[in-house]
């Protein structure tokens, strides 16, 4: 076990990538020598040279497209997106392109390449660098989409990402970078990333979260223990492909479910996750599932606008309380 | 700085490619030919839904550029890429039968028209949104300059593309990073109905290779002679390190858009002038001046591949449906 | 009342809107004097002029940001997208640049455009033509999305789309081109964007579909009634903003709800349906929500396995002879 | 075609500008520089969260390329936008509010430093997505050519942002379409960390613009009386049907990229270099030289502009917050 922080792990597991397997190359903007604007890529170039950790164009759509010309010829790339926000400029590689390759040629090809996209709110980087990217990704059928949540996801999360035969997008947090915890780095990498994990058990109420949300819930799960209301915290951890069997397991235990995303109500994974719970688990509800989201516009620049848009920890408990 | 005289190659058929190689040529462009008329007649009598892009008029192209590569080389293309595929020694069975959906089809028939490809020959992918295999193409270039063993990556794309954002982004990095990439621009004249003027500010896109300190040339793209010996000369030189280059091939499409587009929008007269270049005409006619091979040799490879494609297409034609079950295993690698 | 096709009531909505106001622009690929590849601006080059019918060149991302910067200069563009499919190629200038720009002025400034996008499968188009778009664009606040299912919809959606001061995209079904119906042109456009239409009257089940699914769901219903299984049809037709109140009075009715859509499951708009019903009819759910969707891969091409990909008419049957 | 030989402006101030004019341009870049280092200051002191991407070193190309355009024009420019704006006449009080996210901030704190926009300017919005607003000027360009009033769109980026998409397909689109649009390109040599060579195979950007058969000009862009010149030419061509063009600025980013970015990536000595010839200093020299004014009146301006600036950030500073409420109708315009 080792303590390390949430963009040392993404920089460990990368290291690691790139140690263990010579096809690896990383690809991005200014992650180069720069070490990448939030540093996830320190000290890479130094120790792996230019032609394995390379310095791109501002040309998203060229190197995320690239990034498949690769994978299907030898090699497997790591591509890094500073903000989520920009798989707009390449969203065209990333799902009609990428997502569908192996399909459109008969399965007789594998993609595995990993695009890591850093997201979310709280930083204060206004409507254009502020969103999670979980909503966009959520459609499409030949991606996998993981969501790093705490330094081991991080690690283990990627580590199994760049060995993975497909297209993985692993999305991250920019204002998780800082925090920091316990990454056992022998443990299998595989493991994180078969579902959800329950990070907290309890008996009244089940809250599923992905991102910057999990440690709001966990906090909020703190203080509603000393209310008496006992409330297990999942990770969701994998959107795709999403296996919601740890969630049903425990909402047939709790009877109730919360679902707490940074995105919007509309398209989020949340009404998908209440959908199969109603769908597999409908005479187990007790109340209504409810959720916790974004409201319905832009992310706000403004400190206090900003802070209120994003599901806070009392939200999360007064919802908690309005169900039980 | 970029050549901006038309290139015509001055070399001799025998020269460039030998006489039995020069056949070999022929048959090809013929292959493609034939291929593509029998796509038409197949759209037309229903043997096909959905849509179709042809290239007749285009073989001097595909398989003059595709000549200049090695077997360990890749390719990407477009929906107007059946010529490219044939060029490359596709099967014509296997590429029938995906553009009519069937299960014997190269893609098992989940591609189509628009999608066919071969790993086995480095046919890495023919992509229906214009401009987005070209930076695929770019990543097997970076695939190639890695492994350092001589290969190249050829993208084939159309002159209204060079408008679209993938090909200025892919150019760039290509030129960034000198990767071996060659960009075969087939300059037809049109983009769907367009003629190329009224979407682009210049009609010579050669000029466009200048944005990028990348060799460029303007060739005769209807002379097979001068396809495979620039583009040969482009392959070598990135083989070698030398980087990307573009190639930007005048061409025309003697035929519509794709379906069964009458092509109404093409002046009177236009048509009538390019079937007078038309590419393999041209070429039996320089093999025959060069007494490389009769009329008559010609027509029996013309028959042949005639024959070649009716057993091809009539097969395809008999061939099964694809089972109607769980596709997850085509869309996702599943772990044992 | 006029009798016409689904392709001609888009071609009137346009006429209409090019007569009534000059400030009108309509661009895209091939829609000048050849009328557009699916003949949806036949005649409108001829009759308003290359300055207002204009052809572009292929540069999705120019052109479709250039409706931004003309909305908000005093011009209301109408952009058409070929395919839906092809909002990848713009993604980054529809849903970062129009749907935010308002949000970001502080509410300054109005941006009335129109994206009309044509999507959809069962035209054996393979996985790149054949997309809806309807999950692409259902996470962005700040874009109206509309679906039309009749010619009455393509006429009455696309003209109230035009008069909007909102950025809206329409999306329409290849598939329904060739169909005909009834369009009153001298109806009130606005009433068509209101939310939800119920199309036929029923007891025990509520089905809600949009696009092409609507006339298939509508088919289903006859089928259904003469085995005395009498259902609610409603076509969805707006997305954004998503008023499922005449869906919830629906619901409440029949307790019992079955989506249709032409998407996949993972991030369709019919979870978040079931999730609001869910939660504001809980009571009144007689039996599980259940959902038709495509299965979660990418559209084949070949014509029987797109067909068995479809939610088809006798799916729909079978569903809900299984929920009632 | 382009030419390609770095332009420097021969004409003297007083002829170009007048004096009084002239000490306007002059207070203008001094408000730019001011502001910026409040802005910088700010950032430090905490006062701003997020990211700020500043423009000192780069004044005479904001100022210079913003005096040409008349009172009905329009601009699109990016996050480095603060100086363009405040050329353009924004209050600096109603900008500092916005990058400090308080109420009376030119959106209401809704924006923040990456989105300063005033449509009554024409400051028609601020672009934190590399290459995103220039497709905007092209659309306002379409308008102003509807609109047949002589209005042109002007629109600024980097030399960074000229490898992305939408800068090629906006600048075909309105070489294609004649359009009366001004591309302004602030080359300062680094797209955030990196120096152009490395992501950019070629050095002059001005050579891009053959692409598109546009007019291209590759100017000192330290030198406001250059800057006003040549884009001021262009500007009138523009007006006049003349079609677009592009300006390629050479100058220099005197500053990190964002935030506290100390910037070390930068060679010894360039930084230096560049600072001796630090476009407000060499204006002020020529001011000077040509007679115009006294260092006494410049230093009197500069010390107003100091306290404008101060009064401005200051009142910004004490602004309230904007409150918390429903901001559905900033999202939406929703019917009465
Ligand atoms: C991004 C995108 N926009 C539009 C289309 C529709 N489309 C298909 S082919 C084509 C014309 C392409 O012209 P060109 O690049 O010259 O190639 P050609 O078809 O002539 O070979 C268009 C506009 C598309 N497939 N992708
Ligand atoms: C599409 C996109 N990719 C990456 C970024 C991150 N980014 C912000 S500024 C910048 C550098 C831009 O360089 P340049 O165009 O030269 O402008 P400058 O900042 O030097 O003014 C980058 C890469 C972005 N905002 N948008
Ligand atoms: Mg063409
Ligand atoms: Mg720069």
């Amino acid at each position: 076990m080792q303590t390390m922080t949430y963009r040392e792990a993404i920089v460990a597991a990368q290291r690691d990538a790139l140690s263990r397997n010579p096809d690896i190359i990383i690809m991005g903007e200014d992650i180069g020598a720069a070490g990448s604007p939030f540093k996830t890529t320190q000290g890479l170039f130094e120790e792996f040279g230019g032609d394995r950790v390379r310095d791109t164009p501002i040309s998203e759509n060229a190197f995320v497209g690239a990034a498949l010309g690769m994978a299907i010829t030898g090699y497997r790339p790591i591509v890094e997106l500073m903000f989520s926000d920009f798989m707009g400029v390449c969203f065209d590689q990333i799902v009609n392109n990428i997502a569908k390759h192996r399909f459109m040629c008969g399965g007789s090809v594998e993609v595995p390449l990993v695009i890591r996209a850093m997201g979310g709110g709280g930083v204060r980087f206004g409507a254009q660098h502020s969103q999670t990217g979980e909503t966009w990704l959520f459609p499409f059928p030949g991606l996998k989409v993981y969501c790093s949540a705490t330094p081991s996801d991080a690690f283990h999360m990627l580590r199994s990402a760049v060995a993975d035969k497909n297209p993985v997008v692993v999305l991250e947090h920019k204002g998780l970078m800082a925090s920091s915890g316990e990454v056992d780095v022998n443990a299998d990498s595989d493991s994180h990333v078969t579902g959800p994990e329950i990070l907290r058990e309890g008996e009244h109420v089940t809250i599923v979260a992905s991102l910057g949300m999990v440690n709001r819930c966990l906090e909020a799960a703190e203080k509603l223990n000393e209310e008496g209301i006992s409330a297990e915290v999942i990770n969701i951890r994998v959107l795709r492909p999403l296996n919601t069997g740890p969630i049903l397991e425990s909402m047939k235990k709790t009877g109730s479910i919360l679902v707490v995303e940074e995105n919007h109500q509309c398209g989020g994974w949340g009404a998908e996750v209440i959908s199969q719970m109603i769908a597999e688990g409908f005479d187990y509800i007790e109340t209504p599932p409810r959720r916790v989201t974004l409201p319905d516009w832009p992310m706000p620049y403004s400190p206090p606008l900003e802070d209120a848009a994003i599901p806070s920890v009392d939200k999360v408990v007064e919802t908690v309380r309005d169900m039980v | 700085m970029t050549d901006r005289d038309l290139i015509q190659s001055s070399i001799t058929v025998k020269d460039l490619f030998g006489g039995k190689n020069a056949l070999e040529i022929y048959r090809k462009m013929v292959l493609v030919r034939e291929f593509e008329d029998r796509v038409h007649a197949s759209f037309q009598a229903g043997l096909i839904q959905g849509s179709t892009h042809l290239c007749q008029g285009q073989e001097a192209v595909v398989v003059g550029a595709v000549a200049a590569l090695n077997a360990d080389d890749y390719l990407t293309y477009t929906y107007r890429g059946h010529g490219t595929c044939l060029a490359r020694g596709m099967s014509a069975e296997a590429a029938f039968a995906e553009i009519f959906g069937r299960k014997t089809g190269v893609s098992g028939g989940l591609g189509g028209s628009m999608h066919l490809t071969d790993m086995d020959l480095g046919l890495l992918g023919s992509f229906a949104i214009v401009g987005a295999g070209i930076p695929v193409a770019v990543g097997a270039g970076i695939s190639a300059q890695a492994r350092k063993e001589g290969q190249v990556a050829m993208t084939f794309f159309g002159d209204g593309a060079t408008n679209i954002g993938a090909f200025h982004e892919s150019m760039n990095l290509a030129a960034a990073w000198q990767l071996p990439v060659i960009f075969i621009c087939e300059n037809n004249l049109y983009g769907e109905y367009s003629p190329i003027l009224t979407t682009t500010p210049l009609e010579d896109l050669v000029v466009r290779s200048d944005a990028y300190a990348m060799d460029g040339y303007m060739i005769d793209g209807n002379d097979v002679n001068t396809v495979y010996e620039t583009v040969k000369n482009c392959v070598d030189k990135a083989r070698d390190k030398g980087g990307p280059a573009f190639i930007e091939c005048k061409t025309y499409r003697q035929c519509g858009h794709s379906r069964s587009d009458p092509a109404k929008y093409r002046p009177e007269g236009e048509l009538e002038q390019w079937l007078q270049k038309d590419p393999i005409e041209m070429f039996r006619k320089k093999i025959i001046d060069e007494q490389l091979a009769s009329a008559g040799d010609m027509d029996e490879i013309r028959d042949e591949v005639k024959d070649e494609i009716e057993k091809a297409a009539t097969g395809a034609a008999d061939a099964p449906w694809p089972e109607n079950t769980d596709l997850t295993k085509y869309t996702y690698v599943i772990r044992d």
